[in-house]
């Protein structure tokens, strides 16, 4: 089983109205791979990530999560969401929940698990970003870093067997960026399978598989980080990385 | 290697299935069908309950009651009216006996609320605890128990005719209402109305002209002596050339009541009150948070380019604070017009009271009675939020949003 | 759903009977509630009747307007509520008068300041009424026969009406002549207001049912013949007993120890026992709440039996 | 002094804070800045202290100076009898206040509706401060417990079964309905052109019907059984409870997760258990005290409380109406919304009033109060779903995202994420719209339901207090209440507001 | 006349309340000078500079403007305004009116000059600020910076001596800052006299005739902006400094 990649992205074209967002994308993620995924704005970074995870619907081709199929009228939907944990750029935590209660909604909810299981669980991911004893706090009085670490921790308590980071540390002010990267980083040790979006070279570097350039809804490049950032293959990702790389 | 974009495939059966059933497809469909019959069910046995309930007391449907004679009298008329005509005629006469006493209300309401939110507004301490004052206790009391007071507890305080208060030997104020003298065109009518209409064209006409003479010549021409002397003046001198426009019948008393004259009955004068002092509360409330919603730094922004307070207000205050206002302010016409059905309570002859109360017992055909008049009230609505929402349009339009 | 009213009234348990708002001596409620009258009487009579008890009935009080659309609705089971029996309403209204418990016309109060003494000194004057009347209409074709000029101002409510005329709104308040005299005593000083001597109209005045149930029609209209059956025969609520007990073949009849008729009617037999007991016989009705027995002192007039010079004629029971 | 005009200057020692020259704060600055700073503030003062001089003067000579405060009728409150020009005449209101509040309530059974009062004040108070904890179990306490405990102490009256005893008289009403659907149908086609088709279309209708008929037996059969027993209601009870907690326990997720839902659902009938055994439903509860005998303020705070907590969850479905992207369901929403916000509240009444009925099967009978109430939850639950509405839209989008994300269906999402987090962004206007339907209330006393304000009216008409000053009296007496309470209310909304921004800005 | 100052503001003095916000200021502005105007947050920068617009009132001293004067109960008001032209932070333009007639609204009703005439100036002044072809746009579609240089143009088109800036950048997206900072230093080539509060340090080093440092409500140092760069003298100077620049 471990041979058979655990996303499988094949044939993907999407659609806004007539404008093509995502043109024949195929990837597969292999268990345990951490993928970066980079190019300038508007190529469709955020599109084909919120695709895995059904958020958004395509008209063409198929991804395969954990053996599950997606096809373009989302059958499945609920089982795949379940395998697939997701980090959005603005947090999204529940505003009127604690901390703790964010991180045992869904477990509760979604898994049944008893309320005291779920929270002796939450305190564990809670614990690994850093910020257990936060935990009866609301987002609302909580930095932004912080924030992004709950959230990372709320997606952590479903177990998910693939995590999706949409620029996880775009909307932070500077200093707090690196407690979150940190605490990718750490994720990406213990073995977590990752696509995430972001143009923090510095991690890609650092931890990165495989990096994807995408432009125009299209994967230009795919390639080792050390291959890609010294040798890039394509005109523009040689123009993309002139100037994301000071 | 680079894809080109194409078109998106067709994939009609997806969209049928969205205009059908929504995003959720199938499943919407299916929510839809059970939904439906459900709505079916529910019309079914509504219908047939109807009609057997209507057949077993043998009730006459449909709307031929319309051209019988109705056989009462109404007290407050806009167009002629007897007994002797028909039900068609009735339903007329409530909808306009509807229609004036909103338009009065509105016309007060708008005036009272626009007063009470400059109070509120007001550096004056005093005034602004006044306009408070008088918010909270008028939206805080319900509009009927409002109605009744100023028609039971004032109506019993006045004298009856024959003590009536005389204002200046002209009005008369008594438990009758209130008596004017009612206006007779005399030899120089025509003259009076034609000399008005020409002061007010050439009001409009000097407006524009001043407009023009500012943006074309830098000319700022000061309109509003002229305006006054147009309106004001012109006519009085018509009047000294021509002779008097009007007579006045005055009122005197005979017999039980006034004769000759015009009385504006305290049914009405209740309502009409009521109806806009409570109104006026909201509206007064809706005017200052438009004004409020304008931000300082415009008049300040103002201010700086040198413009006078007046133009400031004027030209970007009032406009800004304008499109704030006027949705709400429409509303709250609305909920005016939909109030004045509590006529019925004092016995004042509008739409509900008349159709849909004294004609609807002396016929008995009460669903026919009802849906008229509610759909005379949904009509208005419909109207004027179709207009409201064309209004807006323009409006974020205008502000490129 | 033809005959089902008799059936629903048992089921339920209570009588629902439709009554004014408030008008002494037809149907007014005391402070606590308790509902007395001519016309609270005829329910409690009906009550008596199935229930052997003239508790159980549940009054509903309705303005003049609403009263039909009440009765339709089946909100009512009776409308026992003045209401003057005129065609269009036993036809189009879908409702059937059973007789006419007070016979009636309308005539004008007035405040005796004003120096009236007949109806037709009314030229100009402002009239109260209440909505939804005949009262409303024979008003427009009174003033307008005698080619008068008058402003009607119509209200609700009888006491709408009443304090309307009270706080001087209108000269005139008109509306039947017991009405009005039941409506004097609600005015704070009654000695300073003049009931005019015309009768307009003529106004029969009786309860209502719905059509298409014949069965619980005959029992209303019978109900009034046997309170007038039992004055004819001098049985009342405190003699009945006795009266049961005699050999009296006609007495025996009536009182039930004779024939079926309360069976047929769909009732027991003891039907018109019940009655009495519960109400007593017309004529105390009558003394009770509108007669000599009453403020209101109404003389009996039109009211009396018919041997006695009045109106007030029943059926045979036989 | 420096030159300051010299490019360079250094202050070396700094000027001390000093009180300004004139008096611009306290009440003197108040005076001086917002009274009389300029000639035509002078006069616009004047004018405001006449306005108010005539205004409060006269009312509180009328109020409580000129009162008289005992007394036994009219006569007493006659300037005749008393000696001065009478203001108002509080041994009227005296005496008429057991009416005004209670209305015609049998005497004897008013310690129910005070017992139902002080259950409300007692549910409710906790309710409205933030600061208490158990918000949730409260407002299931006062939502749901509270209206049927209140329903069987004000009305009186017992069960007659229960659950199951219900779900067999609902399904055999509607299968009813089929089976007379399919004979009306049936009898239609005997006159008609389409005969044949009409013939088949009505039997199958039957068919339908009959088998539902059979389908349901078991459960009548079951009922029939039940209410021939003497301990109906018990059994019934015993019955209901156990199949409603199994169906919960496994639905809550089994043996492995069911046992919350298993307690909860255990704790939920233990508690109605006790309801029934405490007041007796189970043998035919309290004497019943009809609605046409309550009245007054009861009336008043029954429908408004009534109309308040069944406008919410109307509301609440009719605004996810208009969201939903079923085009049926949407249409139907905004149809039903517009439709009662376009037509007066009292055409609204007239309707529930005297067409409800013509509407329902000729058996069936609903009472004129809870008829009102019908027609007020419908026009209030419409402008409720507006409100609502409003707050569903200021939801982000990323919120109901990320609950997608975690897996959360549209239902869970909704309850749990997007409805929590808009009701409070609308809890003012939510508030509004009840001291607006507070005030409706008001309307009822046209229908000839005697609320506060028709109790008031009914009581001018008693010729024992009859006087000049009556009705400014009982004016002066319920607009008191009516502010009180609104006003009470519109204070909290500004109260909650204002805690809700506070929280908002951390 | 050009010996005395344009603006000569002596012992001015005011209070909010109790709280004593402007505690002897004494500052004289000659034609042509550029002035900046720093100091840490709530020191009555703002203040000052809205009191010579009278937008406030003051309680004590004199503030004289082209030799019109200012007293405490705000004669010649319009007139001073007149000569004064003002820069907002929060930009205030006029939602409801196009670019073009938010220039020529004032020229029109308060210098009476004729629409065309208005509009030809304004274009010139638009040109200048370098957005002529946006004129009929609406404020509500422009970028912050566009909109504060439309915000400069229309206080221009009055012809002021004087224009005063209060903090005209810092609402703006750091991209934006130098398309408004660009605009102000051509005004000051040009010769306009300008007081400006604003905390963009290289603006005042470019462009500043005199650098004036507030605090508490009183100017506590002024001096060229090379010297009071270089050389604060005063403590609280220093401080300010060293916090502003890295
Ligand atoms: N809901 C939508 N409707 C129409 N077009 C959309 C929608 N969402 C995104 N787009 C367009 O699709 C394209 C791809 O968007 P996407 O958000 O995936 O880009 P991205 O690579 O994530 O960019 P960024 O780095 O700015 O986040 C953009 O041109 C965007 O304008
Ligand atoms: N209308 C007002 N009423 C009372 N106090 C005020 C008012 N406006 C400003 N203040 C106070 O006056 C002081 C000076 O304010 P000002 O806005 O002039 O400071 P500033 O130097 O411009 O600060 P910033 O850099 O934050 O803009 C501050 O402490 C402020 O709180
Ligand atoms: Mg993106
Ligand atoms: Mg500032």
């Amino acid at each position: 089983m471990s041979n058979s990649p655990i996303v499988k992205i094949s044939g993907l074209n999407k659609w806004y109205g007539e404008f093509h967002v995502l043109r024949d994308i195929d990837l597969s993620v292999e268990k345990g791979e951490r993928i970066v995924i980079c190019g300038p704005s508007g190529s469709g970074k955020s599109t084909l990530i919120r695709c895995i995870n059904a958020l958004e619907e395509f008209q063409e081709g198929e991804i395969v999560v954990d053996g599950i199929e997606l096809g373009p009228n989302l059958k499945h939907v609920d089982a795949v969401r379940r395998e697939v944990g997701m980090v959005f750029q603005s947090f999204n935590l529940f505003p009127h929940l604690t901390v703790l209660e964010n991180c045992t909604l869904a477990p509760i909810w979604v898994r049944n698990i008893p309320k005291k299981d779920a929270e002796i669980n939450a305190m564990k991911f809670l614990e690994r970003v850093k910020i257990p004893h936060q935990a009866n706090k609301f987002p609302g009085q909580m930095s932004g870093g912080q924030q992004q670490r709950v959230a990372i921790a709320r997606a952590l308590t479903m177990n998910p067997k693939v995590m999706l980071f949409d620029e996880p540390t775009s909307a932070l002010d500077p200093e707090m960026v690196k407690e979150v990267l940190d605490t990718m980083v750490d994720l990406a040790r213990e073995g977590m399978t990752m696509l995430v979006v972001t143009h923090e070279m510095g991690f890609a570097r650092e931890v990165a598989n495989r990096v994807v350039f995408m432009d125009a809804g299209q994967i230009i490049e795919a390639n080792t980080p050390n291959e890609f950032f010294a040798n890039p293959q394509h005109a523009r990702s040689k123009l993309f990385l002139s100037q994301i790389l000071r | 290697m680079s894809t080109e974009a194409r078109k998106p495939p067709a994939q009609i059966a997806l969209k049928i299935r969205r205009v059908l059933g929504g995003k959720t497809g199938w499943n919407g469909i299916a929510v839809q069908f059970a939904f439906a019959a459900i709505l079916g069910w529910i019309a079914y046995e509504i219908v047939s309950n109807a009609r057997t309930n209507l057949e077993n007391q043998h009730i006459a449907a449909g709307f031929g009651f319309l051209r019988n004679n109705a056989g009462f009298d109404v007290n407050q008329t806009l167009i002629s009216y007897t007994g002797s005509d028909t039900f068609l005629r009735v339903f007329m006469v409530g909808l306009l006996n509807t229609l004036i006493v909103s338009v009065v209300g509105i016309v007060f309401a708008t005036t009272i609320g626009f007063i009470v939110a400059l109070c509120r507004l007001s550096p004056n301490w005093l005034l602004s605890r006044i306009g408070e004052l008088y918010v909270e206790i008028i939206r805080n009391l319900p509009l009927l128990f409002q109605i009744l007071f100023w028609y039971l507890a004032v109506l019993a305080a006045l004298p009856n005719p024959r003590q009536s208060i005389s204002l200046l030997g002209i009005f008369f104020v008594s438990n009758r209402g209130l008596v004017v003298p009612s206006p007779i065109a005399e030899s120089g009518f025509e003259a009076f109305l034609a000399v008005l209409a020409l002061g007010i064209v050439a009001s409009l006409a000097l407006r524009f002209y001043a407009r023009r003479a500012l943006f074309q010549r830098g000319h700022l021409i000061r309109i509003w002596p002229y305006v006054l002397g147009l309106l004001f003046w012109l006519p009085l001198l018509t009047m000294l050339v021509f002779g008097p426009p009007f007579s006045f019948e005055l009122p005197q008393l005979k017999g039980f009541n006034f004769a000759g004259g015009s009385r504006i009955i305290p049914e009405f004068v209740a309502l009409a009150l009521a109806l806009s002092t409570y109104t006026a509360a909201f509206i007064a409330e809706i005017v200052r948070a438009g004004i409020l919603s304008v931000h300082s730094g415009q008049m300040e922004a103002g201010a700086s380019l040198g413009l006078s307070r007046g133009t400031t207000l004027r030209l970007i205050v009032v406009p800004q604070a304008m499109r704030v206002i006027v949705p709400p302010l429409t509303n709250q016409y609305l909920n005016l017009t939909k109030n004045s059905s509590l006529a019925v309570a004092i016995g004042y002859p509008d739409l509900v009271s008349v159709f849909a109360g004294t004609s609807l017992s002396q016929t008995g055909q009460a669903i026919e009675i009802i849906a008229m008049t509610m759909g005379v009230y949904l009509l208005i609505s419909l109207i004027t939020s179709a207009v409201m929402s064309i209004y807006g349009w323009r409006i974020s339009r205008s502000l490129g949003a | 759903a033809d005959a089902q009213t008799l059936k629903t009234v048992k089921d339920r348990g209570m009588l629902s009977c439709g009554v004014s708002q408030g008008l002494p001596g037809f149907s007014s409620p005391d402070d606590k509630g308790n509902w007395t009258g001519l016309d609270v009487d005829v329910c409690r009579a009906i009550a008596g009747e199935i229930f052997n008890d003239p508790t159980k009935v549940k009054f509903v009080p309705l303005s003049a307007k609403d009263r039909f659309t009440a009765l339709q609705s089946g909100e009512i089971d009776v409308l026992s509520r003045n209401t003057t029996w005129t065609i269009s309403r036993d036809t189009s209204l879908g409702a059937n008068f059973t007789g006419v418990t007070y016979y009636d016309g309308q005539g004008f109060m007035v405040k005796k300041s004003l120096k009236v003494n007949s109806a037709l000194e009314l030229n100009s004057a402002s009239v109260c009424v209440q909505t939804g009347t005949t009262t409303e209409q024979n008003l427009a074709d009174y003033f307008k026969a005698n080619n008068m000029k008058y402003e009607v101002i119509a209200f609700g409510t009888n006491d709408e009406t009443v304090k309307a005329y009270e706080a001087g709104r209108c000269d005139v308040f008109t509306t039947d002549q017991s009405g009005l005299y039941a409506n004097r005593l609600k005015l704070a000083n009654p000695g300073e207001h003049m009931v005019l001597p015309e009768i307009i109209s003529k106004e029969p005045l009786g309860p209502m049912v719905r059509h298409g149930d014949d069965q619980w029609f005959d029992i209303v209209k019978w109900t009034l013949f046997a309170l007038i059956t039992t004055e004819e025969l001098g049985v009342t609520a405190k003699n009945v007993d006795e009266k049961a007990k005699l050999e009296n073949p006609e007495l025996k009849r009536v009182l039930g120890s004779d024939g079926n008729f309360g069976e047929q009617l769909g009732l027991t037999k003891d039907w018109v026992v019940r009655i009495v007991k519960a109400v007593g016989n017309y004529g105390e009705m009558f003394d009770r709440n509108v007669g000599a027995g009453s403020p209101l002192a109404i003389n009996r007039g039109l009211n009396n039996l018919w041997n006695k010079g009045g109106l007030q004629y029943a059926p045979p029971i036989r | 002094m420096s030159d300051i005009t010299s490019s360079a200057f250094i202050r070396e020692d700094l000027v001390a804070e000093r009180p300004a020259p004139v008096k611009t704060t306290g009440f003197i600055g108040l005076v001086r800045t917002r009274l009389f700073n300029s000639p035509t503030n002078i006069l616009l003062t004047i004018a405001g202290a006449l306005l108010l001089w005539f205004t409060i003067v006269p009312s509180v000579k009328f109020l409580v100076v000129d009162a008289v405060w005992s007394g036994n009728d009219r006569t007493s409150c006659l300037a005749e009898t008393a000696g001065f020009a009478v203001g108002a005449c509080w041994p009227y209101i005296q005496a008429k206040l057991p009416q005004l509040i209670y209305g015609f309530y049998p005497e004897a059974e008013r310690w129910r509706v005070n017992l139902t009062l002080v259950l409300a004040v007692v549910l409710l108070l906790p309710l409205l401060i933030p600061r208490l904890p158990a918000k949730g179990f409260n407002a299931g306490l006062f939502f749901f417990a509270f209206p049927m405990v209140a329903f069987f102490l004000l009305h009186g009256g017992g069960l007659g079964g229960f659950g199951l005893s219900w779900t067999a008289g609902l399904l055999q009403l509607f299968d009813d309905s089929i089976i007379g659907a399919g004979q009306a149908v049936l009898s239609l086609s005997k006159s008609s052109s389409i005969g044949p088709l009409l013939w088949v279309v009505g039997n199958l209708i039957l068919l339908v019907g009959t088998a539902i008929y059979w389908l349901i037996y078991p459960l009548t059969w079951l009922r029939d059984q039940l209410q021939g027993t003497g301990q109906s209601v018990w059994t019934d009870f015993a019955i209901t409870a156990v199949v409603v907690t199994l169906i919960a326990f496994f639905l809550g997720g089994g043996v492995r997760a069911g046992w919350r839902a298993l307690a909860s659902s255990i704790a939920a009938f233990v508690a109605v258990a006790i309801i029934i055994k405490l007041m007796g439903l189970d043998h035919g509860g309290l004497p019943i005290v009809q609605t046409n005998l309550w009245g007054g303020l009861l009336v008043t705070l029954v429908v408004s409380v009534t109309g308040i907590v069944t406008s919410l969850p109307i509301g609440i479905v009719l605004a996810l109406g208009r969201r939903s992207t079923i085009p049926l369901i949407r249409i139907f929403s905004i149809a039903f919304i517009e439709f009662w916000r376009g037509v007066p509240l009292i055409t609204v009444l007239f309707f529930a009033t005297y067409m409800l009925p013509l509407f329902l099967p000729g058996n069936f009978t609903v009472d004129g109060l809870v008829r009102a109430l019908i027609g007020i939850s419908l026009f209030t639950g419409a402008y409720q779903a507006e409100n609502v509405r409003g707050g569903l839209a200021a939801i982000p989008r990323g919120q109901g995202e990320a609950a997608a994300a975690l897996g959360l269906s549209w239902w869970k999402m909704t309850s749990l994420i997007v409805l929590p987090q808009a009701l409070r962004h609308v809890i003012p206007n939510l508030v509004n719209s009840f001291i607006s339907l507070f005030k409706d209330t008001s309307l009822v006393s046209i229908v000839a339901l005697f609320d506060l304000l028709g109790s008031l009216r009914a009581s001018f008409s008693d010729p024992k207090w009859s006087t000049p000053s009556t009705a400014f009296t009982g004016f002066a007496f319920a607009g008191i209440i009516y502010f009180i309470f609104c006003f009470g209310m519109s204070r909290y909304s500004l109260f909650v507001e204002h805690r809700l921004n506070a929280h908002r800005r951390n």
